[in-house]
């Protein structure tokens, strides 16, 4: 079954919550995400089994949620995004539809700051707990010492003479 | 042995069974194992010859510049994702023509991945099969392939070809006089 | 060592001020004889450890330490070496007296059981009449120690490893005990140098082969004996992949020693014990029981016949080692309750009725007995066959593969 | 007094039996930390056990001590540059990860990769899963105590690694892949020398089940430890072995055919309870020796039908792929990797997402740890094939 054909059907279904969509799938409505995710894998039809994967991309301006479903008997996916502010992106937790969901949205909390509403426990997974900032955020300088620990070496190979020391921002 | 209570008589013997004739034949096999060749290489003493010679060709160990045939274009430098290796190069006002003051590898930053060596016109920039080069201070790991206040003229396609060092042997004396003289 | 201490009583019973001095040559001897024994076992934990470090390398394909002393011989002079140079500390929070006592429990209880182990003829520290009984009851000791060693680190691994170890030592002593029983049935006595005695040099004189009953006993034996100490597939106390060292994590130093010590010296105990009571000791073959004691050179064959047995059982021991992998605690425990212990009674029941019906030195009791061998014969046939052929399905891939040959016996060392 | 003491006796018999099936936490728990410096978690992963004795109420795990930021990285480097960093992902089965960022940007800047690159890429990817799942095997195999079986499959897989460092250069951190293609060509005598060895290795599968997979200790400690339901695996969006071994037939060779996997004939071993139920820990063990098989197969067929020809597409020095996105889905050693990458038009990534089967395998053991024994939980994470760099990236 085509993407064209699943947006149709979820269109039925909600019509004035999927908002314009592109090749591999379409934009909706953050409010009413759970419930299209909820439709999504009970219906028949579209029978998602599984979200693949749910993360979330910085745009400069907005923050924009990915997510990624697919169905092992249907053999088809789709893609359903959503756009949220950049300062207080506040969305509802999938967790109760795809279990999958629980370490996939803290490890999106823990590093684009995105707040799941009734998600079951909600801190940070890759992160020291008492870090600031989220790092995948375009607007997010990386510290160079972390409780008094400096993490940045001489780089040897810029001779005394020029420029002190460089991050290894990517090393 | 399964440790479900609702046991059938001939699930008990089936059990023991199973046990003993599967201890036996493990029993077998590791016993057949005492007759064969054991495969340990004892490096670095017990072994023919130095196990830099027996590596296959295309192994990635250190970098080595065989600076008689770079021509100085900075191909390296731009291809290392991580920013490894940092060449000077410097003009003699008058006579218009370039020259290498300064070709640094940072040995403990470079990650093998032959992303300059692919990018190497030439082939100056190749990889060695020198592994072993443990030293206690950093500092040591930093090669360079051009000496302080040496010029090298950048080779230029159309000079005749200069007879080139071995591989490996260049890496192996930039790193000799590196333990030397840096602890 | 007894039969020394009498013959110096007779030449020399030199009086010293008076009083009689027989107890004083009696004390004399007994320490000189635990002197040897500690020797014997000293060397003998060394040994072992070094044999199952090679053993363990071959069947994995490696090469195990041969760099300490000719091809590796003084490796565990050097292991012992460090260990005592390491500091052996004592965590905070332990209880420091039971930590520093526990490894001495486990090492007395070890070493004890050498008291009643002979090893030829008249070779034997002390013969009591109780020897079989002796050992069951001084093994207990090494629970404790475990116990003490595993409570008092003040950590939770290690309790778990102590915890463990109690609940598998104490359950495993019964089906040994009664397995053992089987023997002291068929011997009639409880002595070690009785029971040895009371069984033939020639293979189907042995009370394994005596009756099927025996022989499943002897299995019985072999793996409660295996769970007492603590060897695979019953390493739960000091279960390395969970329990990170299990009783002994929190141990260093010359402590880790002692612990270690006694595990190794273990190996041969249970070896030892087994080949007292099932593979008839020192017994040599066509020679009886009076004549064994009449020549050295008897008594050194009986020596050499008992050292042979017992190594063999210690290289299959080691083998086991590296074959099976760990059972889990609910395991280990159904095992010991569903399996040995009712076989165990069986044995009992089965060795008795047998005695009853068929006589030892009859005719039949000749037949059956030497039926049982060969049907052991024949495992051992099929046993041979398969290690045979494990070797050869992989002889020429590997000749195409590497080039070389894949013959590369034991004793060949790399 | 007495009717006290009764009714306390009464309650402990009642709690006790209340334990093992609510596991209501009446006993007083003891919170044992199990890792980051375990013998057997596999790497550097921390779980918080909250037992009774033996028996576990919960594992709470922690994770992210090999947070390196990989995603963070592809931000700030060029594509080609970027291909290093994948096999860091995941360096037990380095190869499916960089061809899974290879597909992508190839699908982003619609590069047509020759055919006997892709034939390459299958066979560096097939010898790559058989080394990945022969550590995975052994080091579950030494959870449960058997150290021997570990050592030989780690010899084998210096066999593996000899023969790709003669194909890559490298024995773990391969970088075989560019965008576009393969970075050497695999010679005739090479050939040669693998097919040696698969002919050695295929009995030698045999030889490691007569010794550890029917060895009834060992199929006592696996068989009916923490089945997985196929639901329970969808939900938890498991992947892979761990995936097929609960029934569900999933694999992305042959059902999202990629690369040239559709030229050749092999099967998708499914769970089906082999000496427990469906999706317990002995499943999964069984069914990653039936996949090295698998594997083996693929192997002799693609080294005999390898076709002549380019290894490597014109591609220019730096890629500029168009603005948009692209998804790529490889099925790696530990399950579907999946790479979605969105490209600026610049010649860097905007944004690099790597899903990786351990990091969905980590986040269920938290709802299996239930009730199970702290060897189990050992055996658990042995069979989920768990590996900390591939959760935390």
């Amino acid at each position: 079954m085509d993407v064209q054909s699943q947006i149709n059907l979820i269109k039925g279904k909600f019509p004035n919550e999927v908002l314009e969509n592109f090749a591999t799938g379409t934009f909706v409505n953050a409010e009413k995400l759970k419930a299209i995710c909820q439709f999504c894998r009970d219906n028949e039809e579209l029978s998602m089994q599984v979200l693949t994967c749910m993360t979330a991309v910085d745009l400069g301006d907005h923050l924009e949620l990915v997510y990624h479903l697919i169905s092992y008997s249907k053999k088809h996916d789709l893609v359903l995004k959503v756009t949220l502010p950049r300062d207080n992106a506040v969305i509802d937790s999938v967790e109760s539809v795809w279990k999958t969901a629980d370490w996939q949205e803290r490890e999106c909390f823990d590093l684009f700051g995105v707040n799941f509403k009734n998600h079951p426990d909600l801190r940070r997974i890759m992160l020291p707990d008492d870090w600031q900032g989220h790092p995948l955020r375009k607007d997010y300088t990386p510290p160079t010492e972390y409780h008094g620990m400096s993490h940045t070496r001489k780089n040897p190979l810029i001779p005394e003479g020029q420029s002190a020391t460089t991050e290894n921002s990517n090393g | 042995m399964s440790s479900s209570t609702n046991l059938t008589l001939g699930q008990y013997f089936k059990n023991i069974q199973n046990a003993a004739l599967s201890t036996l034949e493990g029993m077998a096999v590791t016993f057949s194992w005492l007759f064969r060749r054991p495969i340990t290489i004892q490096w670095p003493d017990k072994i023919e010859k130095p196990l830099e010679e027996t590596l296959p060709e295309r192994t990635r160990g250190i970098l080595e510049v065989e600076t008689r045939i770079c021509t100085g274009c900075l191909a390296c430098q731009k291809a290392c994702p991580i920013d490894t290796i940092s060449i000077d190069m410097e003009r003699n006002a008058e006579t218009k023509e370039r020259f290498i003051a300064r070709f640094d590898i940072d040995a403990a930053k470079c990650m093998y991945c032959g992303l300059c060596v692919d990018a190497c016109p030439t082939g100056a920039i190749r990889h060695t099969t020198l592994f072993a080069y443990a030293t206690d201070n950093i500092d040591n790991l930093l090669l360079s392939y051009v000496d302080k206040g040496e010029k090298v003229t950048p080779f230029r396609p159309k000079d005749p070809q200069p007879e080139l060092r071995a591989r490996g042997s260049i890496g192996k004396n930039v790193l000799e006089r590196n333990l030397k003289s840096k602890n | 060592m007894w039969y020394l201490a009498n013959y110096l009583e007779k030449n020399y019973a030199v009086s010293i001020n008076g009083q009689e001095s027989a107890w004083l040559i009696y004390l004399i001897v007994a320490i000189a004889s635990a002197l040897v024994m500690l020797g014997f076992a000293s060397l003998f934990a060394g040994l072992a450890s070094f044999v199952e470090r090679r053993i363990a390398g071959r069947i994995m394909a490696r090469v195990g330490p041969n760099r300490v002393g000719p091809q590796g011989l003084f490796q565990f002079v050097a292991d012992g070496l460090k260990l005592i140079m390491k500091e052996d500390l004592i965590p905070n929070g332990a209880d420091r007296f039971l930590f520093k006592i526990a490894p001495y429990f486990v090492f007395a209880g070890m070493l004890g059981t050498f008291v009643v182990l002979p090893f030829g003829a008249n070779i034997v520290a002390a013969n009591m009449d109780v020897g079989i009984f002796y050992i069951i009851s001084i093994t207990a000791l090494v629970v404790v120690g475990i116990i003490l060693g595993g409570w008092a680190s003040n950590s939770k691994w290690s309790m778990f490893g102590g915890l463990r170890s109690a609940a598998q030592i104490v359950s495993y002593e019964i089906p040994l005990a009664l397995s053992i029983l089987v023997v002291v049935l068929l011997s009639g006595s409880l002595s070690t140098q009785g029971i040895i005695s009371a069984q033939g040099g020639l293979p189907w004189d042995w009370f394994i082969f005596h009756s099927p009953f025996a022989f499943i006993a002897f299995f019985i034996y072999f793996v409660s004996a295996l769970a007492e100490g603590n060897r695979t597939p019953f390493d739960l106390p000091e279960a390395e992949s969970e329990l990170v060292a299990g009783y002994c994590t929190e141990y260093s130093g010359f402590r880790f020693v002692v612990f270690f010590f006694a595990e190794w010296a273990n190996l041969w105990i249970m070896s030892a014990i087994a080949v007292i009571c099932f593979l008839g000791g020192w017994r040599v073959p066509f020679i009886s029981v009076e004549e064994s004691t009449s020549s050295w050179g008897i008594i050194l064959l009986g020596l050499a016949i008992f050292m042979v047995k017992t190594l063999a059982l210690v290289v299959v021991v080691i083998q086991l080692r590296w074959t099976l992998p760990r059972l889990r605690l609910d395991q280990m425990m159904n095992l010991c309750w569903k399996y040995l212990v009712p076989g165990s009674f069986v044995c009992i029941l089965g060795t008795m009725t047998w005695m009853v019906l068929i006589d030892w030195n009859s005719m039949i009791g000749l037949v059956l007995r030497v039926v049982v061998f060969a049907g052991a014969f024949m495992l051992l046939a099929y046993y041979i066959y398969r290690i045979r052929f494990n070797y050869m399905i992989d002889r020429d891939n590997y000749k195409k593969m590497t080039g070389k040959d894949m013959w590369y016996p034991p004793y060949r060392l790399p | 007094m007495q009717q006290r003491k009764i009714a306390m006796v009464k309650q402990e018999l009642k709690d006790l039996h209340e334990l093992k099936q609510l596991y209501q936490p009446v006993a007083d728990e003891m919170l044992v930390n199990m890792g980051p410096q375990h013998p057997s978690t596999h790497g550097v992963l921390n779980f918080l056990l909250v037992t009774d004795g033996e028996v576990m109420h919960k594992a709470v795990a922690h994770v992210g001590y090999l947070h390196r930021g990989i995603e963070k990285i592809g931000e700030a480097v060029e594509y080609n540059g970027f291909v290093p960093f994948t096999d860091r992902v995941d360096y037990l089965a380095a190869m499916s990860a960089n061809q899974g960022f290879a597909m992508a940007v190839e699908k982003l800047a619609s590069i047509q990769v020759p055919e006997r690159a892709e034939y390459l890429r299958v066979i560096a990817t097939e010898l790559n899963r058989i080394a990945s799942h022969l550590v995975a095997n052994g080091a579950m195999a030494m959870d449960i105590g058997a150290f021997t079986p570990f050592v030989h499959w780690l010899k084998e897989r210096e066999f593996v690694n000899d023969l790709m460092e003669e194909l890559c250069g490298a024995r773990l951190t391969y970088n075989y892949i560019r965008i576009g293609g393969v970075a050497f060509d695999c010679g005739k005598e090479l050939a040669e020398k693998i097919v040696k060895w698969i002919d050695h290795f295929e009995p030698m599968v045999d030889e490691f089940d007569r010794l550890i997979t029917n060895n009834e200790i060992f199929v006592q400690r696996l068989a009916n430890v923490s089945p997985i339901s196929a639901e329970e695996a969808m939900s938890y969006n498991l992947v892979g072995p761990n995936l097929r071994a609960s029934g569900v037939d999933w694999d992305i060779r042959r059902d999202v055919p990629y690369s040239v996997y559709s030229k050749f004939d092999f099967k998708i071993p499914v769970g089906k309870g082999f000496r427990g139920t469906v999706g317990d820990c002995y499943d999964r063990f069984v069914l990653r020796i039936l996949e090295i098989r698998e594997s083996c197969k693929i192997l002799r067929q693609a080294l005999a039908t390898m076709p002549e020809g380019e290894i490597m597409a014109k591609v220019p020095k730096t890629i500029k792929p168009p603005k948009g996105e692209a998804i790529a889905r490889v099925e790696s050693a530990r399950g579907e990797l999946f790479y979605y990458v969105v490209s600026d038009g610049s010649s860097k990534p905007l944004r690099v997402k790597i899903r990786a089967g351990s990091f969905t395998a980590m986040s269920i053991i938290e709802h299996l740890s239930k009730g199970v024994m702290i060897a189990d939980l050992v055996a658990i994470i042995g069979s989920l094939d768990v590996v900390a760099p591939e959760v935390d990236r």
